[in-house]
């Protein structure tokens, strides 16, 4: 009984960070229609910021610098590459991002140096936040647990009760008609990405401490923000939300099952001989196979349903 | 002839061959750039510190040895680049050690490049890639191992627990490659032979450098019931895995490879004081005082993450001084036959080169980690005191190598 | 007997969401004629266009072609039973030249299908099929040139020349003149009269002039809803027809 | 791609693949195994740019079908060595055979949508089965790959393929081959096709074709292309390891087909050839060559669309009306300050790279046979200001440079319409 009530806390934060992790990523991508390849690398520029503001300042000014620098760093990408690269179409943006992240990762490796920095988590907020069944819960993981909820609903909010977000929304299919009504929709461009980014910035101040701060930390974070965010459903911020606990609590479940599809054989009658060539596929555990779970389930959702969960449109 | 744009990029792409002067040249292959880099790049410090060292003192019979460092980024395919390109710079000995896959690549290119070479025959000097097969089925004349092997460190390991009746429940937890599982695969032997009575509650792997958040398998730990946790983890792998027992308060005896590696103390901190150990063939508080080496590599890379860590590289560099003054040549097949077999004496204990596979054994420590040492790691306070210490022959395990020797 | 009927179409209704946009439509083009389709703007015209060639699948009701049901099928299923379109907004190969974009037309109609084992510049069959189409649209001065770079008139030209290079034997026009002169439309006139030659042909267009020098009959469509089918002569004095153009004026 | 390249090209394509080897300066085995690199690396662009370039499809996994490619020769190659009598040169149609079976079960997976789905679909299924390439020893070999050897094979023709050079021709016989076949592939009906389906896939529908099943061929022959290119990986390095499904395989090929430049057959043979030698020799120079590759790729993305060989072929014109002196008066008024911010930039890189990853290397240093003490201001200050001189002088001159252009370019159209 224990065990699953701690898999499913344990699913749950995982899930929260994943979905503050692509929260950002969700209104750009859902936005913009910008699949941004260098969303994980902003996301890691939080850390480092939020590490070195926190050296200087204090954690607390950190944890709210950061994310704002972060989201002039992506203003500064929207308006001096992106907005050259829009006219060209998806696969240019693409591409565009691609290459960014490379740029960010040495850049990071520029200022400071390629080891992992120690990142701690500072002492203002590093306390067990309560104990269950002898395990402790650090209280920086319930900050980021409230942040992740925080950031669930100012999407929401701002993205379908405001004007702005109905204007951006939009701008993201009918831009000349949008600019016509009177809305600078660069300037616009320019604002989503900033909040996006900031987004990314915030989740890496909290990420840095549940995640290793180096340069290799967005590309080791990968496509796994893809996911969240496709299988969730373009265009949708509770999407991403179902989709990040889904992911979340089953990936948790799944390392928890120390079974492979032999052992459901034998159940079933059917012995596979060791020697045979399956044998070895069959004997993969599920637990052994747990985080690549997410990729299997992006592959499937792609094709069985293009739009996600919630999704309203396929591109 | 009209315009062929193939044409000109080709011949603009003219490469030079470097000319090869009169001196000793090892081709230090290992990452230099990307994810692994800081492993590769403090290893080319200790290159650069001990061979200026033999240099200082004469050099090989005369030769001054020269270090080409090339980045493959653990490639197996770079590495093959690289060595070529070694081998036409004319380098006589290879050195590499981060990933067993590089390493594999490595010996099966110099074993056909010498074969189909003879003459301009190259060593491969394996100073850090562990994997057993490297001196058994897959062994050979030309390469040596500088390191003790997954099986061998696994014997240090099971013989410290054989030690410990507290020790009754254990889970084993490693990356789902070839290591990871020639790692549970010796734990699960040797305690059965050692301690037939500790139950392995657990046995996990999981993918190499894929996993972000531990806590689930922390929380797997725990419901087992286990006291005790063996793993061959590195890099991100080990020091995500401390961090997610930190955060969950979990105080376990921990039995690593590469617990003391770059980042790892700092990752688990306090909670790994008397229950953190590891198995390596030195730390720095073997002895009561710095030794000479340590000081001066210290004074010349003052940097807080640079610690002369890779003890064995010292140990390489002290057995090919003594290779090259007994063959009284720097010829690769002479070197390679004053090697084999070859015992010498070092601070911590004498060490003696396989001559039957190739394969240095070494005095290896387990040691545990405490906050009341002389000498701390990367600025922790936290450092690691001795708790058993094997000597060399007690290291030494079977091997099935069947290697053939070129003509006398 | 020959089959006297192309296209039947029987209680057809497509709505997106709640709007109702083609309501209860049933019509029956005959083997060979010449029918447009006329109607005021946002009546459903390019909406039943869609539902015919397969670009939308209609929410209910029948289209057969030739006999057959072709209703919800995807369009190259319908393209292959050789009904062929063209589209009010310009719709071509912009990156291809002139040339590829008809022979591209035509290379499935004359079975080469998906051949991979055979050069494309030797099939002498759809060479000449799609010179001879260029010739019929006038574009062989432009025959290599990137069909994304060609003016406006001559892209709707290469876009009817698509349609037809197929030979397809059922071909939908929609409001092939849109946006050309006097002189260029009276061209197009000239070309459709020529390609509809022993061929079924359905039209919206709203230049009455071309409407009523091509139709053999003409549908009018308001409102989703076919409220007169008959020879030019009696639409012209259909009075249902006029109020839905001239709006209540025609009263007074 | 408009017309059939007349036997010319080819011909001196071959000659010059067979001439390179022994020209002097490319003649040490290192050079050899380079050109062979890169001529592995061509085919595996081409096969990749038929997605890409002519079809419209990003795929962010074509790893894949090289790597499986590669295991499939390499373990046709053990039989080989196990007594299969099969010379060398066929073993790579091994890997072209894995790769056209798995591109067609995988393809059936990954066309079945386009664009973006089309590209996440494909990432999916490359770490799928990157993971897989780990977890099961058995095909894949685990962490120290599948080894075979290339000499111990029969003999054919009497060569024994022990020695690179022998090997670079087996390649290089490849290389023309696939080129050759590609390229003809682009001119069937099916290869038309490809192109409608990147240009217009719902117009492609309505003349009678599906465009899931145009997409479904084209992937399949890619996939086997790029098995055979890991077929010629196999036979050159006797060794495949899991690297190479891996994911840095799949981005490595795309920046070589788009910087080459997709539009373009040699585009992707450029880029090959290009990115080859920078992965492998600018590492030596510098250890921030990712940063340039890096930056190098944005600036392609941004300001060439049309890649290196859209760059090339836009000059041919200007050379055809002898107007190129023009032109490149015109580059050289700019080139300039543009190697003077270059320079700049360079310098300020280096230094800050010196000071980040190699403390102990002390603050002295050689750039460019100028030594400096990176630990005194002056080498920052005046790396900046020839940055910005370099920029102010580029704003001042560029009008002048953009109007020669235009003046160039006039004479082109003008020669153009006379010729």
């Amino acid at each position: 009984m224990e065990l699953v009530t701690f898999s499913l806390l344990n699913g749950v934060v995982y899930g929260l960070l994943l979905f503050m992790l692509s929260s950002g990523l969700t209104l750009i991508f859902s936005m913009m229609g910008v699949l941004n390849f260098a969303h994980a690398s902003v996301f890691m520029l939080g850390a480092y910021f939020s590490y070195q503001i926190g050296r200087w300042i204090g954690f607390w000014p950190a944890l709210v610098l950061a994310p704002l620098l972060c989201g002039l760093v992506g203003a500064a990408i929207e308006r001096y590459g992106l907005r050259r690269v829009h006219p060209k179409g998806h696969v240019a943006e693409i591409l565009f991002t691609f290459g960014l992240s490379y740029v960010i990762a040495e850049l990071v490796i520029m200022a400071w140096g390629r080891n992992p920095i120690e990142n701690r988590v500072p002492a203002v907020i590093d306390f067990p936040l309560f104990q269950l069944f002898g395990t402790s819960y650090p209280f920086y993981k319930g900050l980021m647990m409230a942040i992740s909820v925080g950031m669930f609903t100012f999407l929401y909010l701002a993205f379908k009760r405001t004007r702005v977000g109905l204007v951006i929304q939009a701008a993201l299919t009918h831009p000349q008609m949008v600019s016509a009504l009177g809305h600078d929709v660069p300037r616009l461009f320019v604002l989503v990405f900033a909040i996006g980014s900031a987004l990314a910035g915030l989740a890496g101040v909290i990420g840095g401490f549940a995640l290793l701060t180096e340069p290799n930390m967005a590309l080791s974070l990968g496509p796994i923000v893809f996911v969240v965010v496709v299988v969730g459903g373009l265009g949708s911020i509770p999407g991403a939300f179902i989709a990040s606990m889904l992911i979340g609590i089953v990936q948790t479940f799944a390392v928890a099952l120390d079974y492979s599809l032999l052992d459901f054989m034998h159940v079933v009658g059917v012995t596979v001989t060791r020697a045979s060539p399956f044998h070895e596929v069959l004997a993969i555990k599920i637990a052994q196979a747990a985080p690549i779970i997410p990729y299997l389930l992006l592959v499937v959702m792609l094709i069985v349903r293009p739009r996600g969960i919630l999704g309203t449109r396929e591109t | 002839m009209r315009y062929n744009p193939l044409a000109c990029i080709a011949l603009a792409t003219t490469i030079c061959a470097g000319t090869a002067a009169a001196d000793f040249k090892i081709a230090f292959i290992d990452p230099l750039s990307g994810g692994a880099a800081s492993a590769g790049v403090s290893a080319q410090k200790h290159l650069a510190f001990f061979t200026d060292k033999i240099n200082a003192a004469g050099g090989l019979n005369g030769e001054k040895i020269t270090v080409l460092s090339y980045d493959n980024k653990v490639s197996p395919q770079e590495s093959l680049i690289m060595l070529k390109k070694a081998l036409d710079e004319g380098a006589r000995i290879v050195m590499q050690g981060n990933g067993s896959s590089v390493a594999h690549a490595i010996t099966d290119a110099v074993l056909k490049h010498n074969e189909r070479n003879p003459g301009h025959e190259v060593l491969f000097f394996n100073y850090a890639a562990i994997d057993p097969a490297l001196t058994n089925e897959k062994c050979h004349f030309w390469h040596f191992r500088f390191d003790a092997d997954v099986d061998m460190k696994m014997t240090a390991l099971t013989d410290t627990i054989a030690k410990d009746p507290k020790i009754k429940k254990v889970y084993l937890i490693n990356q789902d490659y070839s290591f990871g599982k020639a790692v549970a695969a010796a734990a699960r032997s040797m305690l059965a032979a050692k301690r037939p009575d500790i139950q392995i509650v657990g046995d996990e792997l999981h993918p190499l450098q894929k996993v972000q958040d531990f806590s689930p398998y922390v929380a797997k730990i725990k419901a087992s019931g286990a006291d005790t946790v063996i793993t061959g983890n590195w890099s991100n792998d080990m020091l995500l895995l401390f961090k997610a027992g930190k955060d969950a308060g979990l105080r376990m005896n921990w039995y690593t490879y590469y617990g003391g590696g770059l980042g790892s103390v700092p990752a688990i901190g306090k909670d790994g004081v008397g229950m953190l150990k590891h198995v390596t063939e030195y730390h720095n508080n073997v002895f009561p005082q710095m030794t000479a080496d340590e000081v001066a590599f210290k004074k010349r890379f003052p940097d807080k993450g640079d610690e002369l860590f890779y003890w064995r590289l010292r140990n390489t560099f002290l057995l090919l001084d003594a290779a090259a003054k007994k063959a009284k040549s720097n010829d690769p097949v002479k070197l390679a036959r004053a090697l084999e077999g070859m015992k010498l004496d070092t601070p911590v204990g004498p060490m003696e080169m396989r001559a039957d596979n190739h394969q240095l054994l070494q005095p290896l420590f387990v040691s545990t980690l405490s906050d009341k040492t002389k000498y701390d790691i990367e600025g922790t306070g936290l450092g690691f005191v001795t708790d058993a210490k094997l000597d060399a022959q007690s290291t030494a395990l079977p091997t099935t190598c069947k290697m053939q020797r070129p003509p006398a | 007997m020959a089959e006297t009927c192309a296209l039947r179409l029987r209680e057809l209704r497509k709505n997106f969401g709640a709007t109702q946009i083609i309501r209860n439509v049933s019509l029956d083009v005959a083997t060979g004629e010449r029918h447009a389709i006329i109607g005021p703007n946002g009546a459903g015209k390019s909406t039943l266009f869609n539902l015919v060639s397969g670009r939308f699948a209609p929410t209910s009701g029948s289209i057969r072609l030739h006999d057959e049901e072709i209703a919800g099928l995807r369009p190259y299923r319908i393209s292959r039973r050789g009904l062929s379109r063209s589209f009010q907004v310009t719709n071509i190969f912009p990156r291809m030249s002139v040339f590829e974009n008809i022979r591209c037309g035509v290379l499935w109609s004359l079975g080469h299908k998906y051949t991979f084992w055979r050069n494309v510049d030797n099939l002498r069959d759809a060479n000449e099929r799609a010179e001879q189409t260029l010739e019929q649209i006038h574009l062989s001065a432009r025959r290599d040139t990137l069909a994304g770079v060609l003016t406006y008139a001559e892209q709707r030209a290469l876009e009817i020349g698509i349609t037809i290079a197929g030979g397809a034997n059922v071909i939908l026009l929609d409001e092939p003149t849109a946006g050309m002169s006097r002189h260029e439309a009276q061209d197009a006139v000239e070309l459709i009269r020529a390609i509809s030659k022993g061929r079924t042909l359905v039209i919206v267009e709203h230049d009455m002039g071309v409407v009523f020098d091509l139709a053999d009959r003409i549908s009018v469509l308001v409102y989703g809803e076919i409220i007169a089918t008959d020879v030019p002569e009696r639409i012209r004095e259909n009075a249902a027809v006029q109020t839905a153009y001239l709006g209540t004026a025609a009263h007074a | 791609m408009r017309r059939r390249w007349h036997p010319g090209w080819w011909a001196a394509a071959a000659v010059l693949l067979a001439v390179l080897p022994v020209v002097p300066g490319l003649e040490s085995s290192f050079s050899r195994s380079i050109l062979t690199q890169m001529a592995i690396a061509a085919v595996f662009a081409l096969s990749y740019n038929l997605l890409l370039g002519q079809t419209g499809l990003l795929s962010f996994g074509h790893a894949v079908y090289f790597g499986l490619g590669g295991y499939a020769a390499i373990h046709f190659l053990r039989a080989v060595n196990g007594g299969l009598p099969i010379p060398i040169p066929f073993v790579p149609l091994a890997g072209a055979a894995a790769g056209l079976a798995f591109g067609i079960v995988f393809g059936a997976l990954t066309t079945r949508r386009a664009g973006t789905i089309f590209a996440l679909i494909s990432l999916g299924v490359g770490e799928l089965v990157y993971a897989a390439s780990l977890m099961l020893p058995a095909f894949f070999g685990g962490e120290e790959g599948v080894t075979a050897s290339r000499t111990k094979a029969p003999h054919w023709l009497g060569l024994d393929f022990s020695s690179q050079i022998q090997v670079y021709y087996v390649i290089a016989f490849w290389l023309l081959v696939a080129a050759f076949a590609m390229h003809a592939f682009m001119r069937t009906p099916v290869g038309r096709m490809c192109n409608a389906v990147r240009d217009n896939p719902e117009r492609a529908e309505f003349i009678g074709y599906d465009p899931q099943g145009v997409r479904f061929i084209v992937f399949a022959v890619s996939a086997m292309f790029a098995g055979l290119a890991g077929g010629l990986h196999a036979i050159n390095y006797e060794i495949v390891a899991a690297e190479a499904v891996g994911a840095t395989r799949s981005g490595v090929v795309l920046l070589m087909v788009y910087i080459g430049g997709v539009t373009h057959f040699v585009g992707a043979i450029l880029g090959a050839i290009v990115i080859t030698w920078l992965q492998v020799s600018l590492s030596d120079y510098t250890s921030a060559w990712l940063l340039y590759l890096g930056l190098f790729f944005m600036a392609v993305v941004l300001y060439l669309p049309g890649g290196l060989a859209g760059l090339v072929m836009l000059h041919v014109p200007f050379v055809r009306a002898r107007a190129m002196g023009r032109v490149l008066r015109a580059y050289a008024l700019g080139l300039a300050p543009v190697l003077a911010m270059l320079l700049g930039a360079i310098t300020l890189i280096e230094m800050a790279y010196r000071r980040s990853t190699q403390p102990e290397a002390g603050a002295r240093m050689k750039l460019f046979w100028v030594s400096m003490d990176t630990s005194t201001p002056w080498p920052w200050l005046g790396a900046a200001l020839l940055v910005a001189a370099g920029y102010v002088a580029w704003r001042w001159i560029s009008p002048r440079v953009t109007a020669a252009w235009t003046i160039a370019s006039e004479e082109v159209r003008v020669g153009g319409a006379r010729g």
